[in-house]
C-alpha cells in the first residue's frame, strides 16, 4: 500500500526560503525526501560576463544577505591573491571583526528561526530581540543592517573609531549576558531536548563520507574550521573549533550557540589588538590565473574558485557555498524521522537556499 | 420464500410484543420423546464436530469435542441416569422479548438484502451449482436456534441451540469453500467449542448443585447467595467466547471472510449476542459478586483493547469486528457493573448496537462489491463513486459515535454507571476516545473528494435499498423514542426505582440527564442552520487545496523534483506504532488471559 | 427560566471570548517583550474574515463548520441551562469530530494530516475530561452541573490533582504550546495550518467563532472547580489562564506521539492519586 | 526560560513604536540616495562603477536618471564621484506606489540653491 | 453599522503571508524582523500566518526566476480577495543587481499586479512597516471601490492616519 | 594552484584512490575552455589542504559520474548537468537537467557556455 505523500514547500510557512522535499510519509514517519531545487536559482555566477570584477563584490555580497560579508570578503581575498595585493594590516583586521559580527548575526537569527521550527515562539523573539544590537552595529559602523558592503579589493571601505569599539564593546556584553540567560533553555530545556536529542543523527563516519560542512561537520564530532586556515588576521587570534558529539540537531544547536559566544570574544580580541594604519591598498592592474580558496562562513566552509584572464571581466567564478555541501547529508538524515522533526532537522543545517543554487 | 419468511418472522415478533412475561412449558416439550430426540441431537452435534476435529487433523477441536462427548454421556447417562429433571420449558419476559425483536427484525432485514447480494456474489465466485438454497437455509435454522436460544428456560436446551448457532456460524463461516474460509470456519469452531465445553462444564456443575435445569429457578436460588460462582464463572466464560471477547476475538475477525449478510447476521443480531445474552440472562445470579467485578473489568478491557486495535486497521470489515468486539465489551462491563442503570444500558447498547452494525455490514457488503476491496483507503471519497451508499455509511458511523443518537446515550449510559469504579471508568473513557477516532476518520475519508477510479453507475437493487433505508430509519427512529421504549419494553426490573426514567423527553436517572429529545431539537434546529448557511456559500467556486505553491494541473496532484506531476496521497495514518495488529494482540489477548484467569480463581 | 440562561450564553459567550482571546495575545506579546495588538484584534480578525471572498475547497466544507459552530453552542447553552456535564462534553465532541471530518474531505496532504493529528488530540483529552467529571460526579454525587453549585465547598479542595489534569486538556483545547499539535494560531509548523489550513473567509471565521466558544466553555468548566465564591472563581480563573499563558511561552512544541504517551500516562496517574486519596477520605 | 519571560513582562516593552515616533538614523547610514545636480559634472563616472546598472548619464543632454527601484543602495557610485554631488540622506527610501525613476538635468532645480539660468 | 465594522476590520487585521521569491535573505530576514519585538506589527493586527488561503497581504522578497513565477502566480491566484501585494527590496521591484542574470525574469510586477513597492537593499524593517500601512490605504480604497480589485490603483498616499492613530 | 590533469578513463579509479588516501570531496567545478572542450575541476582537500584534479573533455563526452565513490557528488555533477549540458553515467539520483530549471525554453540549454552568449566586452 502506497503512503503519504506531502509537497513539502516551496511556499511553507516552516522553511525561511524556499525549496521544496517530496516526503513520504508512513504514520507520521519519514520513509524518502526527495528534494527539489531551483526556487531561488537566479544565475550570479554568470554575471562576471556583465560585471567587471568591481562590481562583482557587490554580486556576491549578495549571494545572501546573511553570510554576505563573508562572501565578498573571500572573493576579495581570491582577487588580492591574483593579484598579488598586500592588504595592510588594520584592514584584516577589520575584516575579521565584521564578519565574526555577521556570523553573530547569522547564528542568532538561526537560533531564533531553529526555535520557531519546534514550535517555541517566545524563544524566537528573544533571540531576534538580542539579534537587533549587532543589526545596530552594522548599521552604526557600516551604513546597513544586512548587507554591510564593506570590503574592496585591497581593503576594507571603512574604518571604526575607538569610540565605536567601545560602544560595540559595551553592546557586546549586553548581547552575552542576554544570551547567557537563555542558554538553560537552549541547552537544558526539557521540551527542546525532546525535539532535536536524537533526531536527524548523522555518525561522525557519515558527516565525514557526504561531506557535511561547519557547525554540522562540527556537530559530529569533527573538528574542522576554515578559521584554523588563518586567514586575515585570524593567526594572530588564537582560536579553537567548537566540537560536540551528539550528531544530531540538538548538538549542531549547541555548537552555534556556543561559537555566538566564542565569535563575541573574537570581536573584542580582535578591537583590543587593532593595529593602526591604512585600510585599502591601492589597486592596479587586473586580475590573472587562477585560485580557489577558503573562508569558514556561518554556516561552514565556503570556497571560491576564480579565474581570470588579465581582463577586466573574470573568466569564471564559482562558488561552493556550505549549504551546498551539506544537502547531501541533509538528504540522508530524513528518512526515518518524524514529519514533526523535518523542519527541525532541515533547519538543523542552517540551510541557505539562496547560497547554494545563487 | 425468503422474503415471505422474513416478514413472517417480523410480524411475529412484533406480535409478541405485551404479551410478556410468558412462561409455558408445551407439552411436546416435556414429552420423552421429546428430550430423547434432543439428546440425539445434541450427540449428533457433537459428532460431527469430532468429525470436521478429525478431518481438520485439527487436536483441539477433536479433543474438544470428544470431552464434550464424553461429558455429556456422563451427564445424561450418569448422574441424569435415575433422577429425571424435570422440563423447564419456554421462557419469554422482557428481555427474551428485545431479543426476539431484534433477531427477527434485523435479521429479516439482512436477510432481504442477502437476496439480490448472494445472487451477486454467486455470479462472481461461479460455483458449479448454485448454493444459495443452502446459504438461506443455513441463515434461517440460525435465526431459528437464536430465537430459541433466547426463549428457552432450560439449561439442556439452551445448550443445544448454543451449539446449534456454532455449527451454523462454522458452515456459513465456510459457504465460499476458498482456503481462508476454511481456515477461518476452523477457528470459529475451535474457539466455540471452548465455549461449548465451558459451557457444557458449568451446567454439570450447577446441575450436581442444585439439582435443577430450570434457568429461572437457578437464577432465583442463587441470587444474593454469592454461591455458586464458579459455574456461574464458567457461563460467563462461554459467554464470553461467543461474544468474542478478548482473547477469543479472532473467530470474529476471521469471519469476515464469509458473504457480508454472514458478518452482518453474526455480528448484529445473533451469535455474539448469544453470548452477550448469556451473561445478561445470569447477571442477577451473580449481581454484587466478585465475579459481576471480573465481567466488567475483562469487558472493558475489551472494549479499550478493541478499539485500540480498531485504530490501528485500514480493513474496512476489520474495524468493523473489531468495534463490534469493543462494544460488545461495552456492553458486558455495563452487565458486570450490574446495577440497575448499567444494565438498561447494556441492553439499549445492544439494541442500538445491533441496527447500526447490521446497516453499516450491509453497506459495507454494497461498497466492497462495487469497488472490490475493503480497504478503507480505497474508500476516499467514496461519496463522488456511490453518492446513495456513502452517506449512509457516514449517517451510520455518526449513530454509531454522537449524541443524540442512541449509541452514544448508551455510551452515556454506561459511564455514568462506571463512575464509581475507577479502573472501569479509565478504561471506558480511553475506549471511547479511541471509538471516536476511528469511526471519524472512515466518516471523513468517505466523504472527501479525490475518488480515483472510474466512476460506475450505482446500482442498487430495490431490496438493499429498502433494507438499508429501514435499517437507517429504525437506528434513527429508535434514537428519538428511546426515552420511551426503555420503560415501555425494558424488564420492569431494570427500570424501576434507581433506574432511569423518562423526564420531559430526557432519560434521566438521579445522577445526571440525557435531554434525548431537546437534543434531537437542537440537531435538527443546526443541521438546517447549516444546510441554509452552507446554502448560501454553495456559490463559490470550489478551490484546488493548498499545495505549498506548486499545485498541479489537476486536483491534488503538485509539480515535484524533476519537473514531475506528483500526486499527492495522503494513506497509512493508522499509528501502527502504536495500535498496530501485531504490535498489540499478543500483549492485549495475555492481559485479556490473565483477566479472565485472575476472575475465575477468585470465584474459587 | 433555564431556557433564557442558556440564550443569554450563547449570545455573550463569543463577546467574551473575544476578550479573552484578546486579552490572551497581548500577555502573550508582554511575554516575549513585545506590545501585541489591540484587545478586540479577534473582533477584527473575525470580521475582516467574514468579509472575505468565499473560497471553498469542499462543497460539504461549510456544513461541517456550520455543524461545529452549532455544537460549540448547544453546548455552551447547555452549560448555562446547567445540564449534564457529560452530555455536554458529548455534544462538544460533536463539533470535534465535524471539524475534522471537514478537514478529511479535502485532498490536501496538510489538512488530512491535520485533521488525523486533531483526531490523536481528541483522544488524547478526551479520556481526560470524562475522569475529571466522573471525580465531579463522585464529589458531588450527580453529573448536573447544578449539584456543582449546590456543594458548600470548592472542588478544587476535593480534586485538586484533577485540577491539573483538566489544565491537560484545556492547553490542548486551546491550542497552546506543548500542545498545539493538530494547528496552532500560528502557521510556523510542518502542516502550514493542519486542520485550518483549507478553510478560509467566512468559513474560518466560523471556526473562530466556535473557538471562541468551546473557550468560554472550557473556562466554564473550570469555574466549576470554585463555585463558592465569584471572587475564588475569577482568581482561579485568571490564574489558570495566566499559567496557559506562561506554560505556551516557556514550552516547545511537541510531537503528537509524546503528547499522547505522557499525558495518559501523568494524566492518568494523577487522577489515579486524587481518587485514592478521595477514597481515602471516604468520598465513595 | 520561566525567569526570561517574566523579565520581558516587568521590564518596559522592546518595541519601537515606529511610525509614531522615528528613531534617529545612525550617522553613516545609507539610506536614499540623493544627487545634488549643481555639482554634478555629468561625467557619467558613477553610470560606469555602478554594479547595478541603474544610473544612466547623458552628457549631451545633460541629464542625470536614476532607477531607485534597481538601486541596490552599495554606495559605489557615492565613493566615486569625482564632483562629489552624490549623497545617501540617512533616511530610507519611501514606499511608492508607482515605480517612477529619478530624472535630474542641469536646468532642474536641484537639491541646492538653483544654478543661475545661461547669461 | 455592520458594514462599516468590517470595513474597518479588514485594516484592522492585515494578514500576511510571505513568500521568498529568490531573494537573497537579505531583504527576507528584514521581514521576519518585523514580526520581532523590536519592530512588532502584531501591533497593527499583522500576522503572519503563512497559508494563502488565509492571508490578505502578500509579501514578496527576491527576484522573479523561471521557475518560481509559478509559485508565486499561484500563492496570489489562492488568496480571497480583497488581496495586495507588497514587492520587497530592489530584486523584487526590478530584479535589482541581478536583472541581467540569466534565470532572472525580473520584478514581481512581471508575474503579478503590485500594489507597494518597498525600495531599500534590503529594506529596512521601518520601511516594511511603511509598505505594509500603505498597503492597507490600498486596501481600504480597494474596498471602496470593489471594480479596481486587482492592480495597483492610484490612491492618495497619505490616508493612513487610521493606523497612526492612538496606539 | 596545480591541477593534475586526469582523463575520464582512470577517473574513478584514481578518486578511489583518493578516497583511501583519506581525502574528502570538495567540489567540482566546470569550465569552458574553447569552443568546444570544457574542462572539469575536482576540489579534495585533507588536512586543511586542497588538492585539484583536471579533467578535459569534449563538451558531448558523457562522463563517470563520481557518486559510486563519493555519494555526496550527486548534487553537484547535477548541477553542471544542469548549467553545461555535460551528461554523467551512473548519477543517481539524476534530475535529468531539471535540478534549477523548469522550463527550458526560458533558459537557453547550457547558460554556462560562453561560446553563443555574447560577452559584455565583446
Ligand atoms: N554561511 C553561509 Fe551562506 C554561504 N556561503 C550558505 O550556505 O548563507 Ni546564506
Ligand atoms: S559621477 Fe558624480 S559628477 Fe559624475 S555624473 Fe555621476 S553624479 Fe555627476
Ligand atoms: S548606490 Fe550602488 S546601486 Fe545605487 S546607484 Fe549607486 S552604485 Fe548604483
Ligand atoms: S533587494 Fe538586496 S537584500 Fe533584498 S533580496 Fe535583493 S539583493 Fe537581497
Amino acid at each position: 500500500m502506497s503512503n503519504t505523500i506531502l509537497p513539502f514547500g516551496p511556499q511553507h510557512p516552516v522553511l525561511p526560503e524556499p525549496i521544496h522535499l517530496s516526503l513520504t510519509v508512513e504514520d507520521e514517519v519519514v520513509r524518502q525526501a526527495v528534494p527539489a531545487l531551483g526556487y531561488v536559482h537566479r544565475g550570479l555566477e554568470m554575471l562576471t560576463r556583465k560585471k567587471d570584477f568591481h562590481q562583482m563584490i557587490q554580486v556576491v555580497e549578495r549571494v545572501c544577505g546573511i553570510c554576505s560579508m563573508m562572501h565578498a570578503m573571500c572573493y576579495c581575498r581570491g582577487i588580492e591573491t591574483l593579484m598579488d595585493i598586500e592588504v595592510p594590516r588594520r584592514a584584516q583586521f577589520l575584516r575579521v571583526i565584521w564578519s565574526e559580527l555577521h556570523r553573530i548575526h547569522s547564528h542568532l537569527l538561526w537560533l531564533g528561526l531553529y526555535a520557531d521550527s519546534f514550535g517555541f515562539e517566545s524563544v524566537f523573539m528573544q533571540f531576534w530581540k538580542i539579534r537587533e544590537r549587532i543589526m545596530d552595529i552594522n548599521e552604526a559602523t557600516a551604513g546597513n543592517r544586512v548587507i554591510v558592503s564593506v570590503n574592496r579589493v585591497g581593503g576594507v571601505r571603512r574604518d571604526l573609531s575607538p569610540s565605536q569599539c567601545w560602544w560595540i564593546g559595551e553592546q557586546l556584553d549586553e548581547v552575552e549576558t542576554e544570551l547567557k540567560a537563555i542558554e538553560s533553555t537552549m541547552l537544558d530545556n526539557y521540551t527542546v531536548k525532546k525535539r532535536t536529542v536524537g533526531k536527524g543523527v548523522l555518525t561522525k563516519e557519515d558527516a565525514w563520507e557526504l561531506g557535511a560542512a561547519g557547525p554540522t561537520l562540527r556537530g559530529s564530532g569533527i573538528a574542522r574550521d576554515m578559521r584554523e586556515l588563518k586567514y586575515e588576521a585570524l593567526d594572530e587570534l588564537e582560536f579553537e573549533p567548537v566540537v560536540e558529539t551528539g550528531g544530531d540537531a540538538y548538538a549542531r544547536g549547541a555548537v552555534r550557540f556556543k561559537e555566538t559566544l566564542q565569535s563575541i570574544d573574537l570581536v573584542r580580541r580582535a578591537m583590543a589588538r587593532l593595529p593602526g594604519g591604512e585600510t585599502a591598498a591601492k589597486v592596479k592592474g587586473k586580475p590573472e590565473g587562477e585560485t580557489a580558496l577558503r573562508v569558514e562562513q556561518p554556516r561552514g566552509e565556503c570556497m571560491y574558485y576564480i579565474k581570470a584572464d588579465g581582463s577586466r571581466f573574470l573568466d569564471r567564478l564559482r562558488i561552493r557555498t556550505p549549504t551546498f555541501a551539506n544537502i547531501p547529508p541533509l538528504t540522508a538524515m530524513l528518512p526515518g524521522i518524524e514529519l514533526a522533526d523535518v523542519p527541525v532537522v532541515v533547519l538543523s543545517i542552517d540551510p541557505c537556499i539562496s547560497c547554494t543554487e545563487r | 420464500m425468503a422474503a415471505a419468511a422474513s416478514a413472517l418472522l417480523t410480524t411475529g415478533s412484533i406480535l409478541l410484543i405485551g404479551q410478556v412475561p410468558i412462561r409455558s412449558v408445551p407439552a411436546f416439550l416435556s414429552g420423552d420423546l421429546f428430550a430423547t430426540a434432543v439428546q440425539a441431537a445434541d450427540f449428533a452435534l457433537l459428532g460431527l464436530f469430532l468429525f470436521f476435529g478429525i478431518r481438520f487433523k485439527d487436536l483441539l477441536i477433536t479433543g474438544l469435542s470428544a470431552a464434550q462427548i464424553a461429558g455429556l454421556f456422563f451427564f445424561e447417562f450418569v448422574i441424569l441416569a435415575d433422577s429425571h429433571a424435570p422440563a423447564a420449558g419456554l421462557y419469554c419476559d422482557s428481555l427474551s422479548l428485545v431479543m426476539v425483536l431484534l433477531i427477527c427484525i434485523a435479521g429479516s432485514l439482512i436477510v432481504l438484502y442477502a437476496l439480490p447480494y448472494m445472487q451477486e456474489h454467486e455470479r462472481h465466485l461461479k460455483p458449479g451449482k448454485s448454493r444459495n438454497p443452502v446459504f438461506f437455509s443455513l441463515l434461517f435454522v440460525f435465526i431459528a436456534a437464536m430465537n430459541a436460544l433466547v426463549l428457552v428456560n432450560d439449561l439442556m436446551l439452551f445448550y443445544f441451540c448454543f451449539e446449534i448457532t456454532t455449527l451454523c456460524s462454522f458452515l456459513l463461516i465456510g459457504h465460499d469453500r476458498t482456503r481462508t474460509a476454511r481456515e477461518n470456519a476452523g477457528t470459529a469452531l475451535r474457539i466455540n467449542s471452548m465455549g461449548g465445553a465451558v459451557l457444557l462444564l458449568g451446567i454439570v456443575l450447577i446441575y450436581t448443585r442444585l439439582h435443577t435445569l430450570d434457568i429461572q429457578e437457578v437464577i432465583a436460588r442463587v441470587q444474593g447467595t454469592g454461591a455458586l460462582l464458579i459455574p456461574l464463572g464458567l457461563l460467563c466464560v462461554a459467554g464470553f467466547t461467543k461474544a468474542a471477547q478478548m482473547p477469543f476475538q479472532k473467530w470474529l475477525l476471521g469471519a469476515m471472510v464469509a458473504p457480508t449478510p454472514v458478518s452482518a447476521l453474526l455480528h448484529s443480531a445473533t451469535m455474539v449476542k448469544a453470548g452477550v445474552y448469556l451473561v445478561i440472562r445470569f447477571a442477577p445470579a451473580f449481581a454484587g459478586t466478585f465475579l459481576s467485578t471480573g465481567v466488567a473489568v475483562c469487558g472493558a478491557f475489551t472494549f479499550l483493547s478493541a478499539a485500540a486495535l480498531a485504530v490501528g486497521q485500514s480493513n474496512g470489515k476489520k474495524v468493523l469486528a473489531y468495534s463490534t468486539v469493543s462494544n460488545l465489551g461495552l456492553i458486558l462491563a455495563c452487565v458486570g457493573i450490574n446495577t440497575r442503570s448499567a444494565l438498561s444500558a447494556a441492553i439499549l447498547l445492544m439494541i442500538f448496537h445491533a441496527v447500526s452494525k447490521a446497516l453499516l455490514f450491509l453497506c459495507m457488503g454494497s461498497v466492497e462489491q462495487h469497488i472490490k476491496s475493503r480497504d478503507i483507503e480505497d474508500m476516499r471519497g467514496l461519496f463522488g463513486e456511490m453518492p446513495k451508499v456513502a452517506p449512509i455509511i457516514t449517517m451510520g458511523i455518526l449513530t454509531m459515535i454522537l449524541p443524540p443518537f442512541g449509541m452514544l446515550l448508551g455510551k452515556w449510559m454506561a459511564i455514568e454507571s462506571a463512575a464509581g469504579n475507577l479502573f472501569l471508568l479509565f478504561m471506558l473513557a480511553m475506549g471511547s476516545a479511541l471509538t471516536v477516532v476511528y469511526w471519524a476518520r472512515w466518516a471523513g475519508i468517505l466523504m472527501g473528494s479525490d475518488f480515483r477510479g472510474k466512476p460506475r453507475p450505482e446500482r442498487l437493487h430495490v431490496l438493499s435499498t429498502i433494507s438499508l433505508f429501514s435499517l437507517l430509519g429504525l437506528a434513527i427512529l429508535l434514537s428519538v423514542s428511546a426515552p420511551f421504549f426503555h420503560t415501555g419494553l425494558l424488564p420492569g426490573s431494570i427500570t424501576g426505582a434507581g433506574g432511569f426514567a423518562p423526564v420531559n423527553g430526557s432519560l434521566a436517572n438521579s445522577a445526571g440527564s440525557f435531554a434525548v429529545i431537546p437534543l434531537f431539537l437542537a440537531a435538527a434546529a443546526s443541521f438546517l442552520f447549516a444546510l441554509a448557511g452552507s446554502g448560501r456559500s454553495s456559490g463559490a467556486e470550489t478551490a484546488a487545496p493548498y499545495m505549498s505553491g506548486i499545485a498541479g494541473p489537476e486536483n491534488g496532484t503538485y509539480i515535484g523534483p524533476m519537473n514531475r506531476i506528483t500526486r499527492s496521497v495522503n494513506r497509512n495514518y493508522y499509528l501502527s506504532a502504536f495500535f498496530g495488529e501485531q504490535r498489540l494482540s499478543g500483549a492485549v489477548n495475555a492481559c485479556a488471559g490473565i483477566l479472565i484467569l485472575l476472575m475465575m480463581g477468585a470465584c474459587i | 427560566m433555564i431556557y433564557a440562561y442558556a440564550l443569554a450564553g450563547v449570545i455573550l459567550a463569543p463577546f467574551a471570548g473575544v476578550f479573552i482571546a484578546g486579552l490572551d495575545r497581548i500577555l502573550t506579546a508582554r511575554f516575549q517583550a513585545r506590545t501585541g495588538p489591540p484587545i478586540l484584534q479577534p473582533l477584527y480578525d473575525i470580521a475582516k474574515l467574514w468579509a472575505k471572498e468565499p473560497m471553498i475547497a469542499h462543497r460539504f466544507q461549510p456544513l461541517c463548520v456550520y455543524v461545529y459552530l452549532a455544537a460549540a453552542m448547544v453546548s455552551v447553552g447547555l452549560f448555562f441551562a446547567q445540564s449534564d456535564l457529560l452530555l455536554i462534553f458529548f455534544v462538544q465532541a460533536v463539533g470535534a469530530v465535524f471539524l475534522v471530518m471537514g478537514a478529511f474531505l479535502v485532498p490536501s496532504p496538510f489538512s488530512q494530516a491535520g485533521a488525523n493529528r486533531e483526531l490523536i488530540q481528541i483522544l488524547t483529552y478526551e479520556p481526560l475530561i470524562i475522569i475529571v467529571l466522573a471525580g465531579i460526579y463522585l464529589s458531588t454525587g450527580s453529573f448536573e452541573i447544578s449539584a456543582v453549585y449546590a456543594m458548600d465547598k470548592p472542588l478544587l479542595m476535593n480534586l485538586p490533582l484533577l485540577f491539573i489534569v483538566f489544565g491537560y486538556a484545556l492547553t490542548i483545547k486551546l491550542r497552546k504550546s506543548p500542545f498545539d499539535i493538530s494547528a496552532s494560531h500560528h502557521a510556523h509548523q510542518e502542516l502550514v495550518r493542519g486542520v485550518l489550513t483549507e478553510y478560509s473567509g467566512r468559513q474560518l471565521a466560523l471556526i473562530e467563532i466556535a473557538h471562541l466558544y468551546e473557550t468560554v466553555l472550557i473556562l466554564g468548566l473550570c469555574s466549576l472547580f470554585w463555585t463558592t465564591g465569584v471572587l475564588g472563581t475569577v482568581v482561579l480563573l485568571a490564574a489558570t489562564y495566566l499559567a496557559e499563558i506562561v506554560v505556551d511561552n516557556i514550552c516547545a512544541r511537541m510531537s503528537f506521539k509524546w503528547m499522547l504517551k505522557s499525558v495518559w500516562t501523568t494524566g492518568l496517574a494523577l487522577s489515579a492519586v486524587n481518587f485514592a486519596w478521595l477514597y481515602a477520605r471516604g468520598k465513595f | 526560560m520561566i525567569r526570561t519571560v517574566f523579565k520581558n513582562f516587568v521590564s518596559p516593552r522592546a518595541t519601537r513604536p515606529y511610525p509614531i515616533e522615528v528613531r534617529p538614523a545612525f550617522e553613516h547610514t545609507r539610506g536614499e540616495l540623493e544627487n545634488d545636480v549643481s555639482g554634478c559634472t555629468f561625467c557619467g563616472v558613477c553610470a560606469k562603477k555602478c554594479p547595478s546598472a541603474c544610473i544612466t548619464v547623458n552628457r549631451k543632454e545633460k541629464t542625470w536618471r536614476l532607477d531607485p527601484f534597481s538601486c541596490v543602495y552599495c554606495g559605489i557610485c557615492v565613493d566615486a564621484c569625482p564632483g562629489e554631488c552624490l549623497f545617501h540622506t540617512t533616511d530610507h527610501k519611501k514606499v511608492v506606489l508607482h515605480k517612477i525613476p529619478v530624472v535630474l538635468t542641469k536646468e532642474d532645480p536641484g537639491l541646492e540653491k538653483p544654478e543661475p539660468g545661461p547669461a | 453599522m455592520f458594514k462599516k465594522i468590517m470595513e474597518r476590520s479588514r485594516i484592522k487585521s492585515p494578514w500576511l503571508v510571505h513568500y521568498d521569491c529568490g531573494s537573497c535573505n537579505g531583504c527576507d530576514i528584514e521581514t521576519l524582523a518585523c514580526l520581532t519585538p523590536l519592530y512588532d506589527v502584531e501591533r497593527f493586527g499583522v500576522l503572519n500566518i503563512g497559508n494563502p488561503k488565509h492571508a490578505d497581504v502578500l509579501i514578496v522578497t527576491g527576484s522573479v526566476n523561471t521557475r518560481n513565477r509559478h509559485v508565486l502566480e499561484q500563492i496570489h491566484r489562492q488568496m480571497p480577495s480583497p488581496k495586495i501585494v507588497i514587492a520587497v527590496g530592489s530584486c523584487g521591484l526590478s530584479g535589482g543587481i541581478f536583472k541581467e542574470a540569466y534565470n532572472v525574469v525580473g520584478g514581481v510586477d512581471r508575474v503579478i499586479p503590485v500594489d507597494v513597492y518597498v525600495p531599500g537593499c534590503p529594506a529596512r524593517p521601518e520601511a516594511i512597516i511603511d509598505g505594509v500601512v500603505e498597503g492597507l490605504s490600498v486596501l481600504a480604497d480597494k474596498q471602496r471601490r470593489p471594480d479596481a480589485a486587482n492592480g495597483a490603483v492610484a490612491v492618495d498616499h497619505t490616508n493612513s492616519e487610521i493606523l497612526y492613530e492612538s496606539r | 594552484m596545480n591541477p593534475v590533469d586526469m582523463t575520464t578513463e582512470t577517473l574513478r579509479q584514481q578518486a578511489k584512490q583518493i578516497k583511501a588516501d583519506g581525502c574528502r570531496f570538495v567540489t567540482v567545478t566546470c569550465l569552458e575552455e574553447t569552443e568546444d572542450t570544457l574542462a572539469l575541476i575536482y576540489h579534495f582537500e585533507k588536512n586543511l589542504e586542497l588538492f585539484h584534479y583536471r579533467v578535459r573533455i569534449p563538451k558531448d563526452k558523457v562522463v563517470p559520474s563520481l557518486c559510486p565513490v563519493f555519494s555526496a557528488a550527486f548534487l553537484v555533477e547535477n548541477e553542471i548537468r544542469d548549467q553545461f549540458g555535460v551528461t554523467f553515467e551512473d548519477l543517481e539520483p539524476d534530475f535529468n537537467g531539471t535540478l534549477y530549471f523548469g522550463d527550458s525554453d526560458v533558459v537557453t540549454a547550457t547558460p554556462f557556455c560562453r561560446f553563443g552568449v555574447k560577452r559584455a566586452d565583446g
